[in-house]
């Protein structure tokens, strides 16, 4: 017979729930906002939405020391505040993408920003969690919003990429859930210190019952992560999906997979289960190269840079192998540094929209449609060029620091072929990013039509390019500050 | 005078920036200005560049990341001194002599950034830094030669660009890795150049390590067979590309020999001694053969560079002070003078719309004085004494003689090879009657031309006269650098090689 | 004395830079004058210092540093002593007349300024070489000439015979000089110096082996210059060259360089007898073979280079038997009477508008008496009959062999003598005896211009009485130079005397009775022996045959085949195979969401695959 | 008598089955029905082990499970009816456009 449960209202600790609850607060305010107030502009729910997230960011910020709430499923580290931190600015510099030149339908109803915000709460309820059960939670209303803001922008591609994405997601959820079942068979518990506890007093016996548990979850998290062989959709879905959203989720959805991913693998890494250890080893070789050499065959800008976010998510796995402090230390600079210049990658793409696929029937933005573009628009082919470089990983630019520290991690923890196998990729990576600038800068124009290419440019969407430019240009002014503060959070919460 | 040496860095940088607001009509005379700007203040280093002391000099250090001991870190000595001066002075010359009318204010804007990248690998003392640089010089090349070049630009410059890069990357991690063995030594991290000159590493780390770095400077220099990219980049480039890969960029990959692998891997320098001096003199031999027997002059110059920089990397292995000092010497002669002949080449070029020999012959009537700039840069080509070629390659030479006389006697054929292929070249467009009737009516070198051929000319002869001050300058940090070899070399045998590399007499 | 010297080094350098200016420029008759003069103050310049030396001894200054690094120190420093003295003045004496001379002979050539800018030049480099008081300072006047006897050879560079003998000249020269650099690089390494003074005070302090290799290394770059067999063929295609240069350049001085080396490295070589017997052999061997091609030959200014080649291989006999002083008196004394030869047979070309068949002249004393008579002189000269030049230090040479108990050497010289003495009056004859060939032609021979004349005067009067200066010279030179002293008893040196010049007067009596008899049969040409002579060996032909074409081919084949069929498609193969594999991957990404998910849960299996069977101990 | 393990083994014969299923339809309702086994073969296995341990968060992680699937469903329908709408298909064969 179970015994009931009493329980004791300080101990639950609400302000820890505080931030997803803003968040859930704003969303339900702009629906009811809709629903009273009739013709309400897109440039309101945006603005709205981005106050919210600042407010959010605000509650998150301030961090002393972990600590746990609401029934012990909260668990409010400080990779938790990172990664949240990350997955906040990132949403506040891709909302604003909405304001574009010309106007899509979706941006136009408030159930996107409402879904928007409830995906954020999700993404939030993942990295600030390590029970399985909420982790579940949070990646199901993320991705369940996800999937509906991907259909929203109403094109049968859209609903091909949602579909495909759906689908997919539902047999990882299917994996995660199992996965955490086999979990909770051995240990009794859904928490996964608790889980860890249990397994190391039983030196991980049955060992095959933790590996089936790991195997499972590696489905799971591998298909948020894009791991090879769970990648497939990746490309399709950046496809299908409006800019703004393809460039998100190359950023968010994966640090906070990455999250959940270094709570459960390191645990296993570090506590000297090699099995993992080399699987995710085999997985990151796989991953980085694979999406490598497919990338270099793409015909579709937005393809190719959706196979380079696989691979870059590849590289991160590494650091999350590597598991040492610094390792993650560099996954977090990385993904920092990555996050703006992929915001201004993606932005440049929507910047670039065309309402015709003027170019090819297929394709928005194959490379053909750039060709040139030195001679018609300079200053976007520069800045293009420059993103293009930052991803390729050359320095000064933002993403090079990253890469240098993760290469560092890795070396200084004597992974010296994982570096090599790295720099190799990097250096055949080089050449699809510089694909795209051969064809900016060194093929004759199309045309001469500058329109062409500004149909969907906005200020907005200018000052956002402007900023994310800055940033990947003079990245070395904030790596120093960026390093102490990631370090600090990172080891102070055992990583 | 303390923030010279960031000055000349960044000034091309800014002027480049600048630049953009300058319209296309007065660009020209923007570039050549900034560009004699830069050299000024270059030559300026040289007079404040006090010539007694052999360490480094204007030294300016800023801790970038000091958590990670990345900091801004620039100093000059005698080694780099006069490859900044170099830069500097064959961008000026470049830009003068430039005749491209297509877009050439993105062209100006891309060389001025390139000047920078340049600069900055021969001052930077922080590793970082100067692998951002030189990964930085990559991307304006890769515009020039593919944009301005000729039919398979393209192709040259994709294979220029991929070929540099995936040589530099391993680079990077044996970079990374000299700073893991800098902190697990000292504790904490630096990826200062001075520091890691402190270090004493294994022996077979060295190995490893020099390999690491070997990869990267010799597809740069480029050594045999890493050369390829070479012909098509300089085969393709346009004039002003042709000028400043030969002149300075190929020079990066020696001045990492010198600056990096020895100092920081005596051991592995002597123990790859041999190995690295066999492709040299491969280099040597074969590209000139090669070069024979070439039917384009451009491609026969592309080659012949090939060939001097074998010189240059045998007599950077020579191990002692002439070896080095030559060598160095050699990579300003052959700077300049390879510059000058590819200038040569792009202005007949500009009349007659190829390169092929075969549709010259008898130039020497029809341009007497294009003929004779071109018979005196030739000559300096192949190292005739009083000319400024000479120095560099007897003293190489010389140098390597103390490790091995029958390498160096082989090594010789090189002046040989190189008078057949070069006189070769000059009788076959130069010499003979006028055979093609477009020929007859050429015009001989115009005021433009010729202001940017002068300066050349007048250099070729007085360093070949009177070379001692640049020589005693170099020679100074060479001495200090061989020193510092000889002190932190792990094996004995290689303190003993260095050591009787450098003093006269004894063995044969 | 200093001034005299600089005077005598760059009043040619000044004379040269000066006429550069109009090097361009039509014809001017000033450059001609300016630049005579100014050689002529050389000269006098020259002759000021060789009595100050005589009176004062050596002159020693040191204008500035050159090269320094490491160890390694080399200035500008020029000596003047009894050796570097005579060159100087030899040098300049030759030089004046043919920049006089050639006033008048490059009369109607367009590039007349230029001709006298490149001779200038040369001269400068020439006295470089002889002044230098080091060894690198003698490599920079050695590639000096080098470059000059380049400039000049293909002086007429539209003629493709021109252009490609000056490549070869220049080419071959530089084989030997890379033999030098080899021996100046062992010197430097040996006694981290290359000053005379030091090294030749230190070198006996050096290994035999040592000095025996640098011995040869030296002799290697001395070939090449005073192309020595094997490294002689260019000689004969440099007369492609305006004959006042084959005068100067061919046949006075620049040839000579090898020998003077020889003398200068005395104290080295002296050390070394064996490799100066190896020397002296050569010698031998050449002034025999050269002197067989020059029977048969037809081409009037080939025949002198010949018989230069196989002059310079007697000298090389005296300097290997280290009987440096006459190596040094032939030196002097074969560069007056050659150089009249070769201006003699210019006016002779100019006569017959650049006619060099001799086969096609003869019966010019008519026409062209002054020139005739020069060129017997010299004749005489060259064959060595008493009492011109030729004698006295032709005679001493044979002397020398003869008393090093080289009885093999002296014969040989002995033959060459005869030798010498025919083909020289077989030229003379033909030229200018017998049937008037040129008639043929329809030419009209004339006397060149009197200044012209006048300017041979004094080589003519020095061919005919330099020997008498022979004991002074010995004196003058032996100060510096290792004296060598004839130790033959009178009575069989009088036969030796009377032998050479029985066999040289015999040589020259047959070939004047054979040519007045209309010249031997044509029948001989049908020889064998006739015919490897005619073709100079076949040498040339093997050169060209066995080295330039498999160089060639060679060079084609490395670059078609190796650099761009094997390294460069290597390159792009690697690039190619990334992208392939690429190709190969994208079909993975079907589209198809059947096989997504398909591909998920393969993962997954194959993973738990792996869990089962292959567990490494935790 | 029914143990823990019988519970198990009908678990994971349900999740094989819907593996099958989700490997094996190409019509995407049948595929949707073959996840939702999945997730219902797990819910299975969370009751009983959470009966087995007696303890609560098995069961709430199964309730919570059941109220996640039915939120797909919704969203899952919600796209078919979309993709039917548009070309009169629930064949996944027919989501082709983007490959490669």
């Amino acid at each position: 017979m179970l015994e009931p449960i009493s329980i004791n209202i300080a101990s639950l600790n609400l302000p820890a729930l505080l931030p997803m609850a803003i968040l859930v607060i704003g969303a339900l305010a702009l629906l009811v906002a809709d629903l009273v107030v009739k013709g309400l502009n897109r440039s309101f729910f945006t603005m709205i939405t981005v106050l919210f997230i600042i407010l959010d960011l605000g509650a998150v910020i301030g961090y002393n020391g972990p600590v746990r709430g609401f029934f012990d499923v909260l668990l409010v580290d400080g990779i938790a505040i990172i990664a949240q931190v990350i997955i906040l600015v990132a949403s506040a510099f891709f909302v604003p993408l909405s304001l574009s030149h010309r106007h899509f339908r979706e941006f136009e109803m408030a159930e996107f920003y409402a879904l928007f915000m409830f995906m954020i709460v999700g993404f939030q309820c993942m990295v600030v969690s390590d029970n399985l059960i909420l982790i579940f939670i949070g990646l199901e209303t993320a991705s369940l919003s996800l999937y509906t803001l991907i259909a929203m922008h109403n094109r049968m591609k859209a609903f091909e990429a949602a579909i495909k994405y759906f689908t997919m997601g539902a047999l990882a959820a299917g994996f995660y859930t199992l996965s955490a079942l086999i979990f909770y068979a051995m240990t009794g518990s859904v928490e996964i210190y608790e889980i860890e506890r249990v397994l190391v007093e039983r030196q991980f016996e049955p060992l095959l019952g933790v590996l089936a548990a790991t195997v499972f979850m590696l489905g799971a998290l591998g298909f948020k992560l894009s791991l090879v062989p769970s990648h497939t959709w990746t490309p399709d879905v950046y496809e299908g999906s409006s800019a703004p959203l393809a460039g998100y989720m190359s950023v968010v959805p994966k640090i906070a997979g990455f999250v959940v991913a270094m709570r459960l693998f390191e645990m296993l890494v570090l506590s000297g289960v090699t099995w993992v250890e080399d699987i995710l080893y085999a997985l990151v070789v796989l991953t980085m190269t694979l999406a490598n050499i497919t990338a270099l065959v793409q015909e579709d800008v937005k393809r190719m840079l959706a196979f380079s976010s696989i691979s870059h998510a590849g590289s991160m796995m590494a650091a999350i192998m590597i598991g040492t402090t610094q390792a993650n230390t560099a996954l977090f600079l990385y993904w920092t540094l990555f996050m703006f210049t992929n915001l201004g990658a993606f932005t440049m793409l929507w910047i670039v929209r065309h309402r015709k696929n003027l170019w090819d029937e297929r394709y928005q933005h194959p490379f053909s449609k750039f060709s040139g573009m030195i001679k018609i628009m300079p200053m976007t082919a520069t800045i293009m060029g420059v993103f293009m470089f930052a991803l390729a990983g050359m320095p000064p630019f933002s993403v090079f620091w990253g890469k240098l520290y993760l290469l560092s991690a890795a070396i200084n923890s004597e992974y010296i072929f994982l570096a090599l196998i790295i720099v190799l990729n990097s250096a055949i990576a080089v050449y699809y990013y510089m694909k795209l600038v051969v064809y900016m800068f060194l093929k004759e124009p199309t045309t001469d039509d500058a329109t062409l290419f500004t149909t969907n440019a906005s200020t907005p969407l200018k000052v956002i390019i402007g900023f994310a430019a800055m940033v990947t240009i003079f990245s070395i002014l904030f790596v120093e500050p960026l390093l102490n503060v990631i370090t600090k959070y990172v080891s102070s919460s055992g990583f | 005078m303390e923030h010279i040496l960031s000055l000349l860095v960044f000034f091309p940088a800014m002027a480049a920036l600048l630049g953009f607001m300058v319209n296309k009509e007065s660009i020209r005379a923007y570039a050549i200005g900034v560009s004699a700007i830069e050299f000024f203040l270059s030559i300026i280093l040289w007079i404040g560049f006090d010539a007694s002391n052999a360490g480094y000099q204007f030294v300016e250090y800023f801790a970038l990341i000091p958590s990670y001991g990345m900091s801004y870190y620039l100093g000059v000595d005698g080694i780099s001194l006069f490859l900044v001066i170099l830069t500097t002075f064959t961008t000026m010359i470049a830009l003068i002599a430039l005749n491209i009318e297509k877009d050439i204010k993105n062209l100006i804007l891309s060389v001025l950034f390139l000047e920078m990248a340049m600069v900055g690998v021969f001052v930077i003392l922080d590793i970082i830094w100067f692998y951002a640089f030189w990964e930085l010089s990559l991307v304006p090349m890769l515009y020039i030669i593919g944009a301005w070049g000729s039919t398979r630009r393209v192709y040259a410059a994709i294979k220029f660009f991929l070929y540099t890069f995936a040589g530099s990357i391993l680079m990077l991690v044996g970079i990374l890795y000299m700073a893991h063995l800098y902190y697990q030594a000292t504790g904490v991290w630096s990826f200062a150049l001075p520091d890691w000159y402190m270090m004493q590493i294994p022996f077979t780390t060295q190995l490893w390590l020099f390999g690491a770095f070997f990869l990267a400077f010799a597809v740069k220099v480029p050594m045999f067979p890493f050369h390829t990219w070479l012909p098509y980049a300089h085969g393709q480039a346009p004039t002003i590309g042709s000028i400043i890969l030969a002149a300075v960029l190929l020079k990066m990959g020696s001045y990492g020999f010198v600056r990096f692998s020895l100092p920081l891997f005596p051991d592995a320098s002597v123990y790859f001694l041999m190995p690295v001096a066999i492709v040299a003199i491969i280099m040597v031999i074969y590209a000139a053969m090669v070069a024979y027997a070439q039917e384009d002059m451009k491609q026969v110059i592309a080659y012949s560079s090939i060939s001097h920089m074998g010189i240059v990397v045998l007599g950077t292995f020579a191990m002692n002070a002439e070896g080095i000092t030559g060598s160095i010497f050699l990579m300003l002669s052959h700077g300049i003078v390879s510059g000058a002949l590819f200038m040569l080449v792009g202005m007949i070029y500009d009349r007659r719309h190829t390169k092929l020999m075969k549709d010259f012959g008898g130039l020497a009537s029809v341009m007497p004085g294009f003929a004779t700039i071109y018979g005196i840069m030739l000559m300096a080509s192949v190292g005739l004494p009083l000319t400024i070629g000479f120095v560099g390659e007897f003293l190489s030479l010389a140098g390597f003689y103390r490790i091995s006389w029958v390498m160096t006697m082989l090594a010789g054929t090189g002046i040989i090879l190189g008078a057949v292929y070069m006189l070769v070249l000059y009788k076959r467009s130069f010499f003979g009657a006028v055979v093609h009737e477009e020929n007859k009516t050429l015009k001989d070198l115009n005021a433009k031309e010729l202001t940017a051929l002068i300066p050349l000319v007048a250099l070729v002869v007085i360093l070949g006269i009177y070379p001692k001050p640049v020589l005693s300058t170099i020679d100074m940090s060479v001495q200090k650098m061989l020193v510092l070899m000889e002190q932190k070399a792990v094996e004995q045998s290689t303190k003993d090689l260095i050591i009787n590399a450098n003093t006269v007499g004894g063995t044969k | 004395m200093e001034k005299y010297l600089y005077i005598a080094l760059f009043a040619p350098l000044a004379s040269s830079l000066f006429v550069a200016l109009f090097a361009a420029r039509p014809k001017m008759l000033f450059t001609g004058i300016v630049a005579s003069l100014l050689i002529g103050v050389s000269m006098i310049a020259s002759f000021i210092l060789l009595i100050d030396v005589n009176n004062y001894g050596p002159l020693h200054v040191t204008m500035m540093d050159w090269i320094s690094a490491g160890n390694l120190s080399i200035p500008f420093g020029f000596v003047v002593d009894e050796v570097s003295v005579i060159m100087m003045v030899t040098v300049t004496l030759v030089s004046t007349i043919v920049h006089i001379y050639s006033i008048g002979y490059m009369d109607h050539d367009k590039s007349f300024n230029r001709f006298f800018s490149y001779l200038s030049a040369f001269v400068f480099s020439m006295m470089i070489l002889v002044m230098s008081d080091n060894f690198v300072g003698l490599f920079i006047g050695w590639e000096g000439v080098g470059l000059c006897s380049w400039l000049l050879i293909g002086f007429w560079y539209h003629k493709h015979s021109a252009s490609w003998a000056a490549n070869e000249a220049f080419i071959m020269n530089r084989i030997a000089d890379l033999g030098m650099l080899m021996g100046l690089f062992l010197i430097y390494w040996q006694l981290g110096s290359f000053q005379y003074d030091v090294v030749f005070a230190n070198v006996k302090h050096l290994d035999p082996a040592i000095i025996t290799t640098i011995g040869i290394f030296l002799f290697i770059g001395a070939m090449g210059k005073s192309a020595q067999f094997p490294l002689h063929t260019w000689l004969a295609d440099a007369m492609e060259g305006p004959t006042p240069v084959s005068a100067l350049i061919h046949a006075a001085t620049m040839v000579t360089a090898g020998v003077y080396l020889v003398i200068r490295c005395g104290e080295l070589y002296t050390l070394i007898p064996h490799v100066g017997f190896a020397i002296a052999s050569l010698g031998a061997f050449v002034a025999l073979f050269a002197a067989s091609m020059a029977l048969v030959n037809n081409d009037l200014k080939r025949i002198i280079a010949y018989s230069t080649l196989s002059q310079l291989g007697y000298m090389f006999v005296a300097a290997g038997l280290g009987a440096y002083w006459i190596a040094l008196f032939h030196l002097m004394t074969h560069a007056f009477f050659k150089s009249l030869l070769f201006l003699g047979a210019g006016n002779v070309m100019h006569a017959m508008h650049d006619e060099l068949n001799i086969k096609k002249m003869g019966g010019l004393y008519g026409s062209m008496k002054a020139t005739a008579i020069l060129m017997s002189i010299a004749s005489v000269a060259l064959a060595g009959i008493y009492p011109f030049a030729g004698f006295f230090s032709k005679d001493k040479i044979l002397e020398v062999a003869f008393n090093e108990g080289a009885y093999f050497l002296w014969f040989a010289l002995f033959i060459g003598a005869g030798l010498t003495a025919f083909y020289s009056f077989r030229l003379v004859m033909l030229v200018f005896f017998g049937e008037k060939e040129y008639k043929k032609q329809g030419l009209h021979p004339h006397e060149a211009q009197n200044f012209v004349i006048y300017a041979l005067v004094p080589l003519g009067l020095l061919a005919i009485v330099a020997g008498f200066f022979e004991h002074a010279f010995h004196g003058f030179v032996t100060k510096l130079l290792r004296n060598y002293e004839i130790h033959i008893d009178h009575g069989v040196e009088a036969i030796l005397i009377a032998a050479t010049l029985g066999i040289a007067i015999s040589g020259i009596a047959f070939a004047i009775y054979m040519y007045k008899r209309g010249g031997f049969p044509k029948s001989l040409e049908e020889r064998a022996c006739y015919k490897i002579l005619s073709n100079q060996y076949f040498i040339p032909y093997a050169y060209e045959r066995f080295i330039m074409k498999p160089f060639t081919a060679l060079s084609h084949f490395f670059w078609v085949s190796i650099d761009t069929k094997i390294i460069d498609a290597t390159v792009d193969l690697i690039a190619r195979v990334f992208y392939k594999s690429g190709e190969k991957a994208r079909k993975m990404q079907s589209g198809n969401l059947s096989d997504m998910l398909r591909w998920m849960v393969m993962g997954i299996v194959v993973l738990l695959i792996f869990a089962i069977l292959y567990r490494p101990t935790v | 008598m029914i143990t823990l393990t019988h519970y198990l083994v009908l678990a994971g014969l349900l999740f094989a089955i819907g593996l099958v299923g989700v490997m094996k339809r190409t019509n995407l309702l049948m595929l949707f029905f073959s996840t939702e086994i999945l997730l219902n073969a797990v819910n299975i296995g969370f009751v009983a082990v959470s009966k087995y341990y007696g303890d609560l968060s098995g069961q709430l992680f199964a309730f919570f499970i059941i109220a996640v699937a039915a939120s797909e469903v919704a969203v899952g329908l919600g796209l078919l009816i979309l993709w039917y709408k548009r070309n009169g298909t629930v064949d996944l064969n027919s989501l082709q456009i983007m490959k490669g």
